[in-house]
């Protein structure tokens, strides 16, 4: 199997959040998808020769790389004490504006927070607690986001419409004054006034 | 807003004018400085709708131009005031100082721009953790409550405190500008055809000066006076075409400043 | 290098959604930064050798896997989500001041460009390019800016240092006289030094 077809296939599966179907890989690498399952196969045989610390794996009629399994250990650590073990404030509001405006857009989203909500939104996707409901039927296309089951069992909730009214959390006019203030708020202040969701 | 489509064009009033300069890339210092400043107040006058805060530094370079060109144009100056001169010079050389500062960045942010062409060829791996692990993880909603979101989209979607912009540079001469105006539509009626050089005479500072400029710029545009050069090296005639009401116009003039 | 760190260093990379710090890597196989410097090498001279379709990159502080960039016609044609539009000229500009002079206001980056910048910066934050990253300690406290790890890893740099020095940019002294010439006061000066004028 030629050498620029193994390495477009790495390619892809590198970059693939999901398994790809090998009916996508052929189509994409202009080849038959049986030249795709033998080019997945000496894939295989090659990690596992040279002792990798991840698989390829047929998933769901699919190929997607996964860690080895030897090493769960190691990305269970991961889990627990790397990034993605707290839900920061910034990470609340983001499933705030989801859980209140879905069908959202990611960028819908970052038009409101005024910040890059791509990682944040991964990571909420990743946890189930958000998941692409729809696109938008305008130009672009964009993938719309939406809250899961997951999210709302999660919040002891049946449904989205039982959250809070938004009415009772629209800022008053000393909220607004407020603000005004907070234009001379010191850094401390604001740290202060943030408060630590975990 | 008007001020975006301008600025899709030329990013700001340096960027203008190192664009006019350097058209004809060929030789640089065969630009006719006449040529440049004509382009120059031409492309502001078509940012007719643009708020006074925006074009400032556009009329401030405007008004340098203008001397400069002033300046050149005229003769045996032999009765110039050194401190004016030098005061010229300085604005000059602050002004080739901030085109070539704005000559920098636009150079390094085409870098940049390649830099990220040549960084865009990878993908980065995004799967992130997979699922067999998910029953791991910490569960990020543990102790969250539906109030909790409620209020978190609260601060998500509050007004953002508006950005303070300093005007204070801006804001002295805002008023001088109006007060120009306004002076100018009393004076200019009276004095017949005059020139930029008298009017500037009893200016005290480099910034009554060069607000004398705006107001001249601002009344130009406004039709209310006639700008001319008869010839070439011949001063620059100024004269009132305005009509017969100069008080109404007046207030008319100060409203529009501050609004 | 032992090949369990290797390995377990792989599985870390494969389960990454971002460049997982050094200091994380190092905490998580129980070595030292070193030596997780060492192990990325190695693998990178690895993955080098045997001809991969992916490559491992140091960027933004951490270690990440990525399609090879030989791949890209493949990729691309594969992820039509997150290819980002480009950057406006006006944009481009406003980041490369605040790259460079970071940390900076709005009002000193508004100082170099001769225009307010507002908008600019909301689009530049919302991308990820740029976040206020504090304030200033003077008197009315403005906001500063500066760059991002994402604006780090947008454009394959592991630190701001990296960036190509600001002095490569610096006109020549040709253009220096160019412009000194072009906006000559004085038409004693302007004869001289413009004999094509007419």
């Amino acid at each position: 199997m030629s050498n620029e077809f193994r390495r477009a296939f790495e390619a892809l599966l590198m970059v693939a959040d999901e398994p790809i179907p090998v009916s996508l890989c052929a189509q994409l690498l202009e080849i038959s998808q049986t030249a795709v399952d033998e080019l997945a196969e000496s894939l295989m045989a090659d990690y596992e020769a040279a002792d990798r610390g991840f698989v390829l794996r047929r998933v769901a009629g699919g190929y997607r790389l996964y860690s080895h399994p030897d090493m769960a250990a190691y990305v269970e650590r991961f889990v627990l004490e790397g990034q993605t073990a707290r839900l920061s404030a910034a990470a609340l509001e983001t499933l705030a504006i989801v859980a209140y405006k879905q069908p959202i857009s990611r960028g819908q989203i970052a038009e409101v927070r005024g910040v890059n909500v791509d990682s944040t939104l991964r990571t909420l996707a990743i946890r189930g607690y958000v998941a692409e409901i729809g696109r938008d039927p305008g130009p672009g296309q964009a993938v719309l986001f939406g809250t899961t089951p997951m999210f709302l069992e999660k919040l002891g909730l049946n449904d989205v419409s039982e959250l809070p009214p938004l009415a009772d959390f629209v800022p008053g006019p000393e909220v607004m004054a407020g603000l005004e203030n907070s234009l001379l708020a010191t850094p401390a202040d604001a740290a202060e006034a943030a408060p630590a969701e975990t | 807003m008007p001020y975006d489509v301008v600025t899709a064009v030329f990013s700001g009033p340096f960027d203008l004018l190192l664009h006019l300069i350097s058209k004809d890339e060929v030789e640089l210092w065969e630009v006719n400085l006449s040529d440049i400043v004509d382009a120059f107040v031409a492309e502001i006058e078509q940012m007719q709708a643009l708020d006074l805060d925006v074009a400032t530094e556009f009329l401030l370079t405007a008004a340098v131009l203008i001397e400069l060109k002033t300046r050149r144009l005229l003769p045996g100056r032999t009765d110039l005031d050194l401190d004016d001169e030098l005061a010229l010079w300085e604005e000059r050389d602050l002004l080739i100082a901030r085109l070539l500062e704005c000559k920098t960045f636009k150079d390094a942010a085409q870098a940049l721009d390649r830099l990220a062409d040549r960084a865009g060829l990878a993908l980065p791996r995004t799967a992130g953790i997979e699922e067999a692990f998910l029953g791991v993880a910490p569960d990020l909603l543990a102790g969250v409550t539906p109030d909790q979101l409620a209020a978190a989209f609260g601060r998500a979607s509050a007004p953002k405190p508006v950005p303070t912009v300093d005007l204070d540079h801006v804001a002295p001469i805002r008023a001088s500008v109006a007060d120009a105006v306004a002076d100018l539509v009393t004076r200019l009626p009276r004095l017949g055809p005059t020139s930029f050089r008298q009017l500037a005479a009893g200016a005290p500072t480099r910034l009554d000066v060069i607000v004398t400029f705006l107001a001249l710029l601002e009344m130009f545009k406004q039709g209310l006076i006639e700008i001319e050069q008869s010839e070439r090296f011949a001063t620059l005639r100024v004269e009132w075409v305005g009509g017969e009401d100069p008080d109404a116009i007046a207030d008319l003039f100060v409203e529009d400043y501050q609004g």
